[in-house]
């Protein structure tokens, strides 16, 4: 139990994948502008890394370690997650043409977002079972969520501020985002790695 | 050579490829959605400036709006003729494109023409000045010059003069008409691009005002009026008629006492507002031709004497003579002598 | 007595002992008097005389141009000199009727009720009230006869008599509450009596406890109850007036008579009470003309029409290069570029201002203190709505409820930053109904 | 009229109060603990505090003529976040490390978001955090206070500088201990038990400790914290919503095990928290404007901070807190927005969940 919860709070938090990994930037950057399509896309990571997680792992496990293919590794695990990520986009575009509209082209990149891919590969790294590789996803998305909602409530109290010219639009977002990142080094020591 | 390490290889990645398909092609009929390409193919062509000419929110608002029939097809001013033509033929109509017009600030009455009575302190906003107290200029119809006009512009097209005008460059102005909206005065209109001659005035009081509070104002003098046919007086007000159509002759802006006509032909608006030389160039001209004139009637009237016609009476000494029919009933109180 | 408040609003420098203790002076009429035929909200009236009619004093010289409007008469005999544009105190010209004084103050003849009042039926005694030209007097200006006559669908329990006076500088209302008093009282019986509310309140703030007294002795014998209010602005805010006296809220877009209560100036009550009981029209005001310019100032019953550089010549007072001119109280006055403007019904104070009281300090960037949010009697976010404003965003300036603003002046009197807030909120709410109108 | 009347809109009366005055009263407000730190310290605490303030102003001046906007170095912000930043720093700070601090507070973290007003951090709590990843062996070696042997501001001179300008006089705890300085830092080595070997209370509320310059004296930080709140510059929320989350946690964690952890006491009084409550957390710029958020902030930071000074790796958590707590601002706000007038649901804006 303890376990779990460090493992939730490690990759939530003492290594977040964007604040401390810098994993998953170009969507941080992207669909920041705006908490509803922050919570939207975060969502949509969540649900894209529970299941590509989950598959990656079943694969590896299952069809790659029997036959010791391990080194079908990357290409294996960008099939499942493009496929996973197709499928969440059709949803998205069903359920909710308006955040399928917001999101735009980051939907279909998050197929190479490489948060998701990092996860995959961290889990078998880290030799995770089954249970830590979903507490894993859920604390790696739920990080993943933190900060980009966090951010993009900075964002549109920046939408208001007289930024110089020269630092409007993604300058001053990796400004916020590297200060975001300064804090978020606080939580050092919080989790330690068992 | 295909070793078994290769064809195992295809084979996993093989039958992964196939799993995923199968679940995407399940995916795709259940997840079915009927989209509109009319939409991307409007968004491609449409200027993408979002000014908001057309009366809705940005190009996106618009193209929606051309689908779902609420917009105008013809409602895109910075687009100018070929985009409305291409608009055609995505929505499969036949249109023909509007006249191109231009945004012209009617007024010349600069910090040293019409200056402020009062010192406006707050926020550099027209609207806000016009609220208070009517602004600082004494002329309640004068441009006040703070540049809400020039924010409103999403093309670049206005800027304000440090003698508190705004102009608007013809080239870049697209007719969007953002700045006519905001503008509190009123003050900016919509003209055919063809015209050449400007009236750049609004103020519709009485002479004895509009010359209490501003040198270059339109004091209905009418003597530009039988210069041209497209000159036409609106109750107190000279102003270029669409209505007709025919070149105005030079002699409108010469003909003017006030120097409230802008005949771009002659000079850049910039410089007609701006430089010193300009005004002083215009005086020259105009009293060359009034010269030439005077010289052109003495000779008619020789003539006519000659041919001993009936005497007529000077234009220049008497403006209410030769009003143009149709125009305001009630003259004013006082023509230029 | 317990002193009653609402939450919001600040504590700005009263400056009224100046002419709190200075008994109102009848100002001697001028030669000329500029009568605006929209002195009032709603339709102008209409001139019913014409350039060279001899009028009397007290003659109705223009009708209502509507149902919501107002009468105008003749504060002076004399003859009609002109109809035409003249400036008015918001910057435009404006019709006005001209008339010449003969400085005769020769009278019609009024017919009123005396104290038989109550006899008469509440349609006769709204008449009365409507053919005085009676307006709202504390700077409204709305036609009184209009919240004398609510829909059928409202009760009207209470009537509030503001007499809180919360504008710092001015004095007008107090006097009134002094010298008045009982007109006061028994204006607000009429008006009651008009709407058939049981319930009468007089609220003045506690910063006057002699006008306090005065009423609260003029309403002994009645039900009416006076309360002390506490000494902060807007405490004369409708909406405030009602929330501090009986803890009732009025509903968001709505007005008070949905909440059952109809509030009224002083000097609405007793403009009623000579309208009903003497007959008599709106003639003229009590006008505080004061500030720091001003070296004589008083407080004056002032003829409606009468130029204000008349009543500053009056105070010797000059108007010094670069000082300011408002028309009403510092918090919401209106600013004015020349003298050449007349005193109209809602004029309650003319306020000179030297130089150094008068400039603007140039806004420095926000540093988001939140004493605007403090000070918002209405509960918004001044500073949001500013950047709102000054971005142009349209629908979030509506969603933070920019309409909602009273534009009482409490967020931009204390922001250290000395940003136009309200000239900001302004621009959004004019933004945000020239949008309504395009949808339309 | 020849003369040009001014005319502006209502109002037309102002409170009187500037932002030069509040900047310069909060100045005011730290100026006892700040005296207070130089007389203990000496020359090292003098110096950390006039470079840092120097730079602060001068990168606000360099800036605002960079951006062509109006001068706002003395309007006293740039030099309060200068002090701040100082006094949270080790006395005997190489000067040029804070040089480097003043650049980010200033540039990186305040003018790139458009200067005063604009920015979403706290420029010296970003400054400092800054500082503590980048040079973390200079952040946390303390200099022990000096000795005042004779009525002498300056008593004996507590360091010297080596050849590498590093200070090696007695007075510099040994670079090896270097987490061992401060009181905090002890009790995260050696568990609860060593308070008692600790200062007394007394000594921390005094200040005669070791620590940043402006973690010294407690009791010099509430005179002054309740100054602001008096004079109305600030508001209570936040200060008493972290002390008092600060004092509960610590409470709490105390009764659980008292052998590993200290009590509310001795996390009040030490460390950053007294001035992190009343001076930084209390930043209008970064802070809530509303009453309910800035009573949310002052919890979180309250948690934030107990929790990173109990189990994280860090021994102060007040500037990670700070931060952390600023990111959060526009979700307070949205959240605890006033309800107009008569209205009966909340307005949007900004922010929106």
């Amino acid at each position: 139990m303890k376990e779990i919860f460090v493992i939730v709070l490690m990759a939530m938090l003492t290594e977040n994948f964007v604040l401390a990994k810098f994993l998953g930037i170009c969507p941080f950057l992207g669909v920041s502008k705006k908490t509803s399509t922050a919570l939207g896309m975060s969502m949509a990571v969540l649900f894209v890394m529970m299941v590509a997680s989950i598959l990656t792992f079943l694969i590896h496990h299952f069809a790659l370690v029997p036959f010791r293919a391990e080194y079908l590794q990357t290409i294996v695990f960008i099939l499942v997650i493009a496929s996973t990520v197709q499928l969440t986009e059709m949803a998205i575009q069903k359920m909710s043409p308006s955040l399928y509209q917001a999101l735009g082209i980051f939907l279909p990149l998050i197929t190479t977002n490489c948060a998701v891919l990092g996860l995959a590969v961290l889990n078998i790294q880290n030799d995770y079972r089954l249970l830590q590789v979903i507490f894993y996803a859920i604390g790696a998305s739920g990080g993943f969520a933190l900060a980009l909602i966090l951010f993009a409530g900075l964002r549109e109290k920046l939408e208001l501020a007289e930024v110089p010219q020269a630092f409007r639009g993604p300058a001053i977002a990796l400004v916020t985002a590297g200060i975001l990142s300064l804090a978020f080094m606080g939580f050092t020591g919080l989790a330690p790695a068992s | 050579m295909f070793t078994n390490e290769t064809l195992l290889a295809l084979a996993i990645l093989g039958s992964i490829g196939l799993v995923m398909s199968v679940l995407l092609s399940i995916g795709k009929r259940i997840f079915a959605v009927e989209t509109d390409d009319r939409f991307d193919r409007l968004m491609d062509i449409l200027p993408g400036a979002n000014c908001g000419g057309c009366g809705f929110p940005g190009c996106s608002g618009f193209a929606q709006g051309l689908i779902d029939g609420t917009a105008k097809p013809t409602a895109c001013p910075p687009g100018g003729p070929e985009v409305t033509v291409l608009i055609g033929e995505i929505m499969g109509v036949k249109l023909t494109p509007g006249e191109p017009m231009v945004a012209v600030v009617g007024c010349a009455g600069d910090h040293s023409a019409a200056p402020p009575v009062a010192n406006y302190q707050g926020l550099r906003d027209c609207r806000a000045a016009h609220a208070v107290a009517g602004g600082a200029k004494s002329c309640a119809y004068g441009c006040l010059g703070l540049g809400t006009c020039q924010t409103a512009c999403v093309f670049d097209a206005i800027t304000i003069t440090d003698t508190g005008l705004a102009i608007i460059d013809r080239d870049k102005c697209t007719a969007c008409g953002a700045c006519i909206e905001i503008c509190p005065r009123q003050i900016i209109r919509l003209h055919p691009k063809r015209d050449e001659v400007h009236v750049l005035c609004i103020n519709p009081d009485k002479p004895k005002e509009v010359k209490a509070v501003c040198t270059v104002g339109c004091t209905a003098c009418k003597l530009c009026t039988r210069q041209s046919e497209r000159l036409v007086m609106d109750e107190r007000l000279a102003v270029v008629s669409p209505e007709v159509k025919a070149d105005i002759p030079a002699s409108c802006a010469l003909v003017c006492p006030q120097g409230t006509i802008f005949d771009l032909r002659q000079y850049a608006l910039s410089d007609w507002i701006l430089d010193p030389a300009a005004r002083r160039n215009f005086e020259q001209r105009q009293e060359a031709w009034k010269a030439e004139e005077k010289a052109r009637k003495a000779a008619a009237r020789e003539k006519k004497s000659a041919s001993k016609a009936k005497p007529k009476a000077d234009p220049d000494t008497n403006t209410d003579a030769n009003a143009e029919p149709g125009t305001d009933a009630t003259p004013p109180a006082g023509g230029e002598a | 007595m317990s002193i009653l408040t609402f939450r919001g609003g600040i504590h700005p420098r009263y400056n009224k002992e100046r002419t709190a203790a200075l008994a109102t002076k009848p100002l001697a009429a001028p030669d000329e008097l500029v009568l605006p035929l929209s002195q009032h909200i709603g339709a102008p009236a209409v001139a019913t005389v014409s350039v060279g009619d001899t009028v009397l004093r007290g003659q109705t010289i223009a009708q209502p141009g509507g149902f919501v409007s107002a009468a105008i008469h003749a504060p002076v005999s004399g003859t009609v000199s002109a109809i035409e544009p003249r400036p008015t105190g918001n910057g435009t010209l404006g019709d006005a009727i001209v008339l010449t004084n003969d400085h005769q103050d020769t009278e019609t003849s009024y017919s009123g009720l005396g104290e038989d009042w109550a006899q008469a039926d509440a349609a006769t005694l709204r008449d009365m009230v409507a053919r005085a030209g009676i307006v709202g007097l504390g700077g409204a200006a709305f036609p009184s006869h209009v919240k004398l006559a609510p829909p059928p669908d409202r009760t009207i329990d209470t009537v509030i008599i503001n007499g809180a006076e919360c504008e710092p500088w001015l004095t007008a209302d107090h006097r009134l509450m002094l010298e008045s008093a009982n007109a006061v009282v028994s204006g607000l019986r009429i008006i009651q009596h008009i709407l058939g509310a049981p319930n009468g309140v007089i609220g003045i703030e506690a910063n006057k406890p002699d006008a306090l007294r005065a009423i609260s002795q003029a309403a002994t014998g009645t039900p009416i109850r006076v309360v002390s209010l506490a000494v902060k602005y807007p405490q004369g805010g409708e909406k405030q007036l009602i929330s501090a006296c009986l803890k009732r809220r009025v509903p968001q877009g709505k007005l008070p008579m949905d909440v059952g209560v109809v509030v009224h100036n002083t000097g609405t009550a007793a403009a009623i009470h000579r309208a009903v009981v003497d007959g008599r029209p709106l003639l003229e005001r009590i006008v505080t003309v004061t500030g720091t310019a001003v070296s004589q100032p008083a407080n004056y019953w002032v003829r409606l029409g009468t130029p204000v550089a008349h009543v500053l010549q009056h105070c010797q007072t000059e108007l010094t290069p670069a000082g300011k001119l408002i028309l009403g109280g510092p918090m919401m006055g209106i600013a004015q570029k020349h003298a050449d403007i007349p005193v109209v019904k809602s004029t309650s104070g003319i306020l000179v201002l030297q130089p150094k009281d008068a400039t603007t300090r140039p806004a420095s960037p926000c540093i988001r203190c939140g004493r605007c949010v403090d000070a918002c009697p209405m509960f918004l976010v001044p500073q949001e709505l500013g950047a709102f404003a000054r971005l142009r965003m349209i629908p979030e300036a509506r969603a933070a409820a920019a309409l909602d603003c009273m534009e009482c002046g409490s967020c931009a009197h204390a922001c250290p930053a000395h940003i136009p807030l309200v000239q900001l909120i302004r621009l959004a709410k004019a933004d945000i109904h020239a949008a309504a109108r395009k949808k339309m | 009229m020849s003369t040009p009347l001014i005319v502006s809109a209502s109002p037309h009366a102002t409170s009187g109060a500037t932002t030069p005055k509040i900047m310069w009263s909060v100045v005011l407000a730290l100026a006892p603990a700040t005296a207070y730190a130089i007389w203990l310290f000496g020359y090292p605490a003098l110096s950390v505090i006039a470079v840092t303030v120097f730079f602060c102003v001068f990168f606000e001046t360099l800036c605002g003529l960079a951006m062509r906007r109006p001068p706002t170095a003395t309007d006293g912000s740039a030099a309060l976040t200068g002090l701040i930043l100082a006094l949270s720093l080790p006395p005997g700070l190489p000067l040029w490390i804070c040089a480097v601090g003043a650049f980010v507070a200033i540039v990186i973290s305040k003018a790139v978001f458009g200067g005063l007003g604009q920015n979403p951090f706290n420029p010296a709590m970003a400054g400092r955090v800054f500082l503590l990843i980048a040079f973390p062996a200079d952040l946390t070696r303390w200099l022990v206070p000096q000795q005042h042997t004779g009525d002498t501001l300056f008593g004996e001179p507590v360091t010297t500088l080596d050849a590498q300008g590093r200070i090696t006089e007695y007075g510099l705890t040994n670079v090896d201990a270097i987490t061992a300085a401060t009181p905090i830092g002890l009790l995260r080595e050696k568990g609860a038990n060593i308070v008692a070997d600790l200062p007394g209370n007394i000594e921390f509320l005094l200040g005669h400790i070791n620590g940043s310059a402006g973690e010294t004296s407690a009791f010099l930080l509430l005179a002054g914290g309740i100054f602001l709140l008096i004079r109305r510059v600030i508001a209570w929320h936040i200060p008493v919503a972290y002390l008092g989350t600060v004092a509960l946690f610590a409470a709490i964690t105390h009764l659980v095990d008292p052998s590993t952890y200290a009590g509310p006491a001795f996390h009040l009084l030490s460390g950053g928290v007294m001035m992190g409550a009343w001076f930084i957390a209390t930043d209008y710029v970064t802070s809530p404007m509303f009453p309910k958020g800035r009573i949310l902030f002052g919890v979180g930071a309250g948690i934030l901070t107990m929790v990173i000074r109990l189990w994280g790796g860090y021994p102060e958590g007040v500037s990670f807190a700070v931060l952390l707590m600023n990111a959060c601002v526009p979700f307070f706000n949205a959240w605890t927005r006033p309800k107009p007038f008569g209205a009966t649901t909340a307005t949007s804006g900004g922010a929106q969940q």
